[in-house]
């Protein structure tokens, strides 16, 4: 609540905030069926139907309304993008947690197998993952999950490590906290903080990335749909029916600048420095 | 201020001198025909290279001993003729005495048995062999002879003879192990370098046996993306380019400048059911879904139309109206009831695959599919796959059903023996055995009298069509997209670029 | 003599609407050439903020001079008001005729710049030297703060010096170009007892020399009797009281003023010392905590394989024991091991080898846990996310002890205690201030009802006057729970409120020990007697100290190299020294 | 340096780790070289066929006696011949190496040209609407999927226009700088343009930061002129985040652009490892991954040496 009121009192939090709420709701509508039209009905003599009154944003190739499947396309890559950013986050959570707290071998090797997946090239590692497993919503959303968790594990370790020597961590081992305690309750909760920040920020690129994927033939399978797969399949026909490539741009566009936006109110409100010069 | 804006200007000014001189640099070359496609050979060893993308431009380079013409009719290649024994058990060849290969070597029958005997080797590794199989020996009578003794008569390995997978090459680089990295055949182009997705420089070969050829060379790019082929078609960057997907096509005719021709193809769409799994064993519920699908529908919808409703015989000479066949037009009612009658008035769900680009209207027809079978209870799931990944699963059969673009022939018993007779090698993939299919295609194999076969092919077809393993849809086109300056270019059903010979580039 | 600037009704105010938060109410002094005005104050008190308005660098801060002016001698007999002044004009004179110098010298260098050419800056600017002549005059200022070896030196980069050397960079680059006016905010606040009395006696030295004036800015109402003639102490942003030092010591007419000079802990070498406990006098009985032959090493590593090629000896067999009831002080410098020893007790960091058991008599000693300690920073020791009854039952969680009825009642027993009202369970630790967060702290470490108790720079970070109070909670916990304090501090002044005996460490050692008033009244080794003597004191006035340029030893030694057994002399009943080499 | 050499050291496990895991994800994925070659004709082929063909291919024995066979040849610099060139996959990888190389180039130039200037004016002039302006630009960049912005660069360009650089046939820098740099002009620009956006956001914080820093306020005190201030004492400072992002940046487009190459048709690693995967030529994907693996670590050691240059902190080592 106090860091709702402290993000409508940021400007750009303001316009973050709003643009990702809306977007939530729309996913919500969308997910729940509440659309114009059907997203899936394909009014296939309507094909290729310029926006009008019934078809707010036109329709695509099958005659399905774009209106109705951008919402569903908003919800889809919601989906995606939330679930591999919070898959990511767990499993960077984990090891980054793992790799500072014991140190040492855990650390060499954490971090070392982190290295060989960054250093994998990324579109590559998920190409071969979607490959391997066949494509799909949770196929996507598990080859940007292992692409996130490296950079999720560096975000989480250095502050771990930090806050390892911090007074209060050393305070805990004098009474003998146990080690689970001083992890979950002393660590974690300070890196809540970061984090959001972090995840906010790894959603405006989950959705990115979705497009890209998407744009590969790897990524939401039709006749699902997605924002990067409508931008995908408005590629052809992006001369004879532009409003196929012009709504679903603008759309990620503006939610990946919300999620910015809020990333960043979130990384003013949050980050202790700016607190203080803000104070 | 009005420093930095003429700063601002200088800076357009050279970005757009920049681009500009990208465009300008190099100025349009009369002779030699620069052109575009989006997929690239994947290899230079004709008896081994399938893919259609890789036969394209082995065409330009090798000879078969017999070609098809646009007609699809057989002409002279490195043959200047032919004739079957009376028994249809010897097939003898005379050679063009001027072919030579692009070494300088003339063409000998030494090289056609050595050619064909690779191709018969196991070792090699060779698909076109299945096409074979009846070649007993080789004889080399003399100069210019060849003949060869068949196990069993077998028309149609005349017309498997006209593919590049049997092309003529040099002995002597068989010996010397290098088909595959060299090329060097006898035809038309002289490959002259070749970048694996990159680009080709083919030059004109002046000592080609079949003619002249009218431009100096064909520089070739790959540019994967087809809406940037169109693009340099626009700007002139291209005179002449291959396109894959009708949606990139049909924007070809509204520019001024430029012509677009189509051809029919024999390849054909076709959604491939899988007669050997549940309730697709049932056939009512594969004539269900011939039924309830209306292939004008999902041709209008997923291609813009381009194309023609086929049975399943594509090729010309023994295609027929397709609207005599089996639930050819549509009728969901029917549908439903054979749905009933096979107790699956509820429906049922299956999963569909279909490869990912290719065709580019895979997902398109997958889609359409789906919301039409959806209306007689099938809920149908897409599975969209990486194209290797699709044709191992294909190979496999492991699918309920599948969207396919299938190649054609010339001749219907090449093109079905595999899936539809009792020994075929993808029996397996069509997992559906039917004594009539197969004594047809027998029938079929053995006559020789065009009438004859025509009628043995038409009731295959009529079979084939009512037991409905598969639902054959439509066929699409080969589309050329040339700047007007670019002449003399002859499409053929096959897709062939065979054309290219006669094409000159005006000013 | 002319005034060299005027100051008169000068209001500072902060933020988008400066007029709603103002800072600085209405500040009015005159400072005369050559004259020294210290400004003193706790944090929040203007003091600052009133420095950085002479300059205009609070423009930089988001800071807006509301009203007033600061009328300001020139170089060339102009008068200009500074609040008025136009941003040029303020460039000029800023380093050329007002030099500045920071708390924290550490951090006010451009760490990516070299000594040379952040001092040669000023010249080239204020003096318009270039190449061979800037870097020479940039060696001559070097040598002015008697920095050895300046030309080499010149070459560093900030990071390569310590905290005292830099501050005489600062000096120098400050001096370079001999303003009139020096602003020092809190120059020495930073260092070492040792470095401080360096640096003031520099500064006083360089003051005789130029004849600039200076505005002394501190919170240590000590330390200005040494340097200052004229004192203003600021209270909330204004200043409560003004006027010649000696006035302001010896007859302070404001409250605040003489708070500061009777409340706040100052060194009197020994008399202060507390006289509720005398070891000889005790009963004897067993010690809280006995520590035998402390050391702790950490490994020096060098080349590819981390090979290790010597130690540091951070504590190198310190001995020592503290009765129940008793305070043992242990002070020292930076970097003489006097926390590694507190931590080490704890078990923070491992001990090379070395003894020590603490008892635990007493019935309610149930957690084997009998040392608690408190840190230094009241700030970092709470974890911010946790509310406070988390925070105090974590150490009855930690030993076994669920949330139960007792628990919840000792935590309000021990709020009370240390003064904070009950509902203070259910706030976070950034809703306290340092002192309440220091009080939380030692009600944390009361817990588990310990019986000693380390305290790690326990009142450092706090305001003077703050210091004093939680110093009082202090000695009365202990006279509660007979609780026996190890206090570490750096601050002499401190330990001789608390401190019964007192443990001078120095380079990893015990240099003297014994009795407080007998150290601090009659240091015996050389060390201690640097330390005593540098110590500020309002009773020190115009002292003039040593400038003394000597640098901590190194403590890293080489592999296997063991230093030599102590030699204790005896100086009395409970007074030994080490015997120097 | 200890540091650096100690990094260097951890290069080798790296490498190996990326080298299984390619190795044995390409082998996962369905399909082989027989398949991709082939297509569904594969299924012609007779078990002898077959057999053949996997020798040729040598995907003919177990998955351990092929790995251990190619990693003896790659630590001898031997990373194998790959299929579909016909060519040693140390060639076919240094030859398309350039492009890709001055692509990524070409880009960071572009994005350190726009961008820091941007970030740094953007910082001097915080919450102005100068600054806002700046924002709104990065923020746009940011969030522009890098594909839609080529295909609307070529749509807008050759519709519009009629002029495009040449694409398809693609000529070095070193054979005609100008027509390389035609070429490449749009794509890089496609890849610059987030870039840029990023390289503005992250200089205009690190700036704001440092702006607030004590040292500046001891260059101000010393009398040191605004301009001065920025750029002698806060720029070189900012620039250690600055030069973090854009190696990081840098080191993945040294991966190669895939999207952006397979739009623009432009013959880069990315391209060719996409396509080396689509046919199964496992050697190339091999070759190639571990090629770019070490890349991105060299580049990572060259931003840690660019830290040592920036920061005598870590160049001299200290506390």
């Amino acid at each position: 609540m106090q860091l709702l009121r402290a993000i409508f009192s940021h400007s750009s939090g303001r316009i973050g905030g709003a643009i990702v709420g809306l977007y939530i709701i729309i996913a919500i509508l969308g997910l729940l069926g509440i659309t114009p039209h059907d997203p899936l009905m394909q009014f296939r003599v309507d094909r290729l139907h310029a926006p009008d009154a019934t078809y707010w944003m036109g329709t695509d190739l099958f005659g399905r309304d774009v209106a109705s499947r951008l919402m569903l396309g908003i919800s889809q890559s919601f989906i995606v993008a939330f679930a591999s950013v919070a898959l990511a986050a767990v499993a960077g959570i984990v090891l980054g947690l793992a790799a500072a707290w014991f140190g040492g071998w855990w650390d060499g090797t954490i971090m070392r197998f982190m290295d060989v997946l960054l250093a994998f090239p990324a579109i590559l590692l998920a190409l071969l993952i979607i490959a391997i497993v066949g494509p799909g919503t949770w196929t996507s959303v598990m080859a940007i999950a292992i692409v996130y968790t490296p950079i999720f594990t560096r975000v989480v370790r250095g502050p771990a490590l930090s806050l390892k020597t911090r007074d209060f961590v050393d305070a805990a081992r004098t009474f003998g906290s146990s080690r689970n305690y001083i992890l979950t309750r002393h660590l974690m909760l300070n890196l809540v903080a970061p984090l959001t920040v972090q995840v906010t920020l790894a959603l405006a690129w989950g959705l990115l990335t979705e497009a890209g994927l998407s744009f590969l033939g790897l990524g939401t399978q039709p006749p699902a749909s997605s924002l990067g797969l409508m931008l995908a399949d408005s590629r052809n026909l992006m001369e004879m029916a532009p409003w196929l490539l012009i709504f679903p741009g603008i759309a990620i566009m503006i939610g990946i600048l919300g999620f910015n936006l809020l990333g960043d109110a979130l990384r003013d409100i949050l980050d202790p420095r700016t607190r203080r010069s803000a104070a | 201020m009005g420093q930095s804006l003429m700063k601002k200007f200088a800076t357009s000014v050279a970005f757009a001198a920049a681009l500009g001189a990208a465009t300008a640099v190099v100025p349009a070359s009369a002779e030699t025909l620069r052109m575009a496609w989006s997929q690239d050979a994947t290899g230079l060893d004709p008896h081994k290279q399938t893919a259609f993308s890789s036969l394209r431009l082995l065409e330009l380079v090798y000879e078969p001993l017999v070609r098809l013409n646009a007609d699809l009719e057989i002409i002279p290649a490195l043959a200047e003729s032919w004739e079957f024994s009376e028994d249809g058990k010897t097939l003898t060849f005379k050679l063009d005495a001027d072919a030579k290969f692009q070494n300088g070597e003339k063409v000998t029958p030494a090289d056609v048995k050595a050619s064909f005997e690779r191709v018969l080797d196991e070792a090699t590794g060779a698909a076109a062999r299945a096409n074979f199989t009846s070649i007993e020996s080789i004889d080399t009578p003399d100069e210019t002879t060849v003949v060869f003794n068949l196990s069993q008569p077998d028309v149609p390995m005349l017309t498997a003879m006209t593919g590049i997978n049997a092309a003529v090459v040099p002995a002597s680089e068989i010996e010397a192990g290098t088909i595959g990295t060299k090329a060097i055949g006898s035809g038309p182009f002289k490959l002259d370098s070749w970048e694996p997705n990159q680009k080709e420089v083919l030059s004109a070969n002046p000592d080609w046996a079949g003619g002249e050829v009218k431009v100096d060379g064909i520089d070739i790019s790959v540019l994967p993306d087809e809406t940037a082929i169109l693009a340099a078609l626009r700007t002139k960057q291209v005179d002449f380019a291959l396109i894959n997907d009708p949606l990139v096509a049909t924007l070809v005719p509204n520019e001024a400048s430029l012509e677009l021709s189509r051809t029919p193809v024999l390849a054909y769409h076709v959604l491939q059911l899988n007669p050997s799994r549940e309730p697709m064993t049932e056939q009512a519920v594969r004539q269900a879904i011939s039924c309830a699908i209306d292939r004008q529908d999902v041709l209008d919808t997923a291609l813009l139309g381009e194309g023609a409703v086929t049975g399943p015989l594509t090729m010309p000479a023994y295609r027929s109206d397709p609207g005599a066949l089996f639930c050819y037009e549509r009728d969901v009612e029917k549908a439903k009831q054979l749905m009933a009658d096979a107790g699956y008035e509820d429906g049922f769900s299956a999963t569909v695959i279909a490869a990912t680009g290719e065709p580019p209207t895979a997902a398109a027809e997958a889609q359409v599919i789906q919301s039409q079978l959806a209306e007689i209870g099938i809920k149908l799931d897409i599975k969209m796959m990486e194209l290797n990944v699709y044709v191992d699963t294909w190979l496999k059969g492991d699918f309920d059903m599948a969207v396919a673009l299938n190649g054609g022939r010339a001749d219907p018993y090449s093109m079905y023996n595999r899936y539809w007779t009792k020994d075929g090698n993808l029996q397996h993939v069509a997992n559906y055995i039917d004594d009539t299919l197969d004594s047809l295609m027998q029938e079929g194999r053995v006559e020789t009298d065009f009438d004859k076969r025509k009628e043995i092919f038409a009731k295959f077809e009529t079979h084939l069509a009512e037991v409905s393993p598969w639902i054959w849809l439509y066929t699409g086109y080969t589309y050329t997209a040339q700047q007007k300056n670019v002449k003399g270019f002859v499409p053929s059903p096959t897709g062939t670029l065979f054309g290219l010979t006669e094409v000159s580039v005006g000013e | 003599m002319t005034s060299l600037l005027s100051v008169s009704n000068l209001r500072v105010g902060f933020g988008r609407k400066p007029e709603d938060n103002e800072i600085v109410h209405g500040v009015s002094f005159d400072l005369a050439a050559g004259e020294t005005l210290a400004i003193v104050g706790e944090s929040g008190s203007g003091k600052s903020v009133t420095a950085l308005s002479i300059n205009r660098l609070v423009d930089f801060g988001g800071g807006r001079i509301l009203d007033g002016s600061i009328q300001f001698n020139r170089e060339n007999g102009t008068m200009l008001d500074l609040a008025a002044a136009g941003e040029q004009e303020l460039t000029k004179i800023r380093g050329g005729e007002i030099g500045m110098i920071f708390q924290e010298p550490m951090t006010s260098l451009n760490p990516v710049l070299t000594i040379g050419e952040q001092i040669e800056e000023s010249f080239r600017l204020h003096r318009g030297l270039t190449g061979r002549q800037a870097r020479e005059a940039a060696k001559d200022a070097l040598d002015r703060v008697r920095i050895p070896d300046a030309a080499r030196r010149l070459k560093y980069c900030p990071h390569q010096l310590s905290g005292g050397m830099l501050q005489r960079v600062m000096i120098a680059t400050a001096l370079s170009c001999n303003p009139r006016l020096l602003i020092a905010d809190e120059p020495t606040t930073a260092l070492d007892v040792t470095v401080q009395a360096q640096i003031m006696a520099l500064l006083a030295e360089l003051k005789r020399e130029t004849g600039m004036g200076m505005i002394f800015i501190t919170h240590d109402i000590g330390l200005v009797a040494g340097i200052a003639d004229k004192v203003m102490v600021m209270q909330n942003g204004e200043a409560v009281e003004q006027g010649p030092l000696d006035a302001v010591l010896d007859a302070p007419q404001h409250p605040y003023t003489k708070h500061l000079l009777s409340a706040v802990p100052h060194f009197e070498a020994g008399r202060a010392t507390r006289t509720d406990y005398r070891r000889a006098d005790a009963p004897s009985a067993a010690p809280a905590l006995k520590v035998e032959g402390l050391t702790v090493r950490f490994p020096v590593t060098g080349g590819l394989l981390r090979r290790q090629t010597g130690a540091v000896h951070a504590v190198d067999g310190v001995d020592f024991d503290l009765m129940p009831g008793e305070t043992l002080g242990i002070v020292g410098e930076s970097g003489s091991g006097k926390s590694t020893t507190a931590r080490a007790i704890l078990g923070l960091v491992e001990p090379t080898r070395g003894t020590f058991s603490a008892n635990t008599n007493g019935a309610a000693r149930q957690s084997g846990k009998p040392v608690q300690m408190v840190f230094q920073n009241p700030y970092a020791s709470l974890n911010p996310r946790l509310r406070v009854d988390s925070i105090l039952a974590e150490p009855v969680i930690a030993a076994g002890g669920g949330l139960k009825g007792e628990t919840h009642a000792r935590m309000r027993m021990l709020l009370d205690r240390v003064g904070l009202p009950e509902n203070a369970l259910q706030r976070y630790p950034h809703e306290f201030s340092g002192g309440q967060r220091q009080r939380l702290c030692i009600a944390r470490a009361l817990m588990l009802n310990p019986s000693v108790v380390v305290l790690d720079e326990a009142v450092s970070a706090l305001d003077v006057s703050v210091q004093a109070k939680v110093l009082e909670l202090l000695v009365d916990l202990q006279r509660e729970f007979g609780l026996a304090y190890l206090f570490v501090s750096h601050d002499m002044a401190v330990v001789e409120r608390i401190a019964h005996r007192i443990a001078v460490v120095y380079a990893g050692q015990i240099v003297e020990i014994g009795d407080a008033a007998s150290v601090l009244s009659d240091p015996k080794h050389a060390y201690t007697k640097r330390l005593i003597s540098a110590v500020p004191s309002v009773d020190r006035r115009k002292e003039t100290f040593e400038v003394d340029t000597r640098q901590v030893p190194s403590l890293v030694r080489p592999l296997g190299f063991e230093p030599e057994p102590a030699n204790w002399q005896s100086f009395g009943p409970d007074h030994m020294a080490r015997a120097e080499a | 340096m200890n540091y650096l050499a100690r990094r260097l050291m951890t290069f080798p496990l790296v490498m190996l780790g990326v080298s299984v895991l390619v190795f044995v994800s390409i082998r996962l994925v369905p399909g082989d070289a027989i398949t991709a070659m082939l297509g569904t004709e594969a299924g012609l082929l007779t078990p002898d066929q077959r057999a053949a063909l996997e020798a040729y291919f040598g995907i003919d024995q177990g998955w351990f006696t092929q790995y251990w066979r190619w990693l003896a040849g790659a630590v001898q610099g031997d990373l194998g011949v790959s299929v579909t060139f016909g060519k040693p996959v140390l060639d076919v990888i240094l030859e398309r190496f350039p492009l890709t190389l001055e692509l990524a180039l070409l880009s960071m130039v572009i994005a350190l040209a726009i961008g820091l200037p941007a970030g740094i004016f953007a910082a001097t002039r915080n919450e102005k609407p100068s600054d806002l302006a700046v924002r709104i630009f990065a923020m746009i960049g940011q969030s522009t999927p890098n594909f839609v912005f080529a295909l609307l660069a070529i749509y807008v360009l050759s519709v519009g226009f009629g002029v495009l650089p040449a694409m398809g046939e693609f000529t070095p820098f070193l054979e005609n700088p100008l027509r390389n740099l035609g070429q490449m002009i749009l794509p890089a620009l496609t890849l610059g343009f987030a870039f840029a956006a990023a390289v503005t956001r992250i200089s205009r914080s690190a700036m704001l930061d440092i702006l607030s820093d004590d040292y500046i306020r001891t260059a101000r005190a010393k009398g040191v002129p605004a301009r001065k201030v920025i750029w002698r004492h806060a720029l070189p400072n900012a620039l250690i985040p600055v030069v973090t992002l854009s190696g990081v940046e840098f080191g993945y487009l040294l991966g190669g652009a895939v999207i952006v190459e397979q739009i623009f048709a432009l013959p880069g690693l990315g391209r060719m490892v996409l396509d080396a995967i689509l046919q199964r030529d496992y050697a190339l994907v091999q070759g190639s991954v571990l090629f770019i693996a070490l890349n991105f670590m060299i580049v990572n050691l060259l931003v840690d040496l660019a830290y040592a240059m920036l920061d005598p902190r870590i160049r001299l080592g200290g506390k």
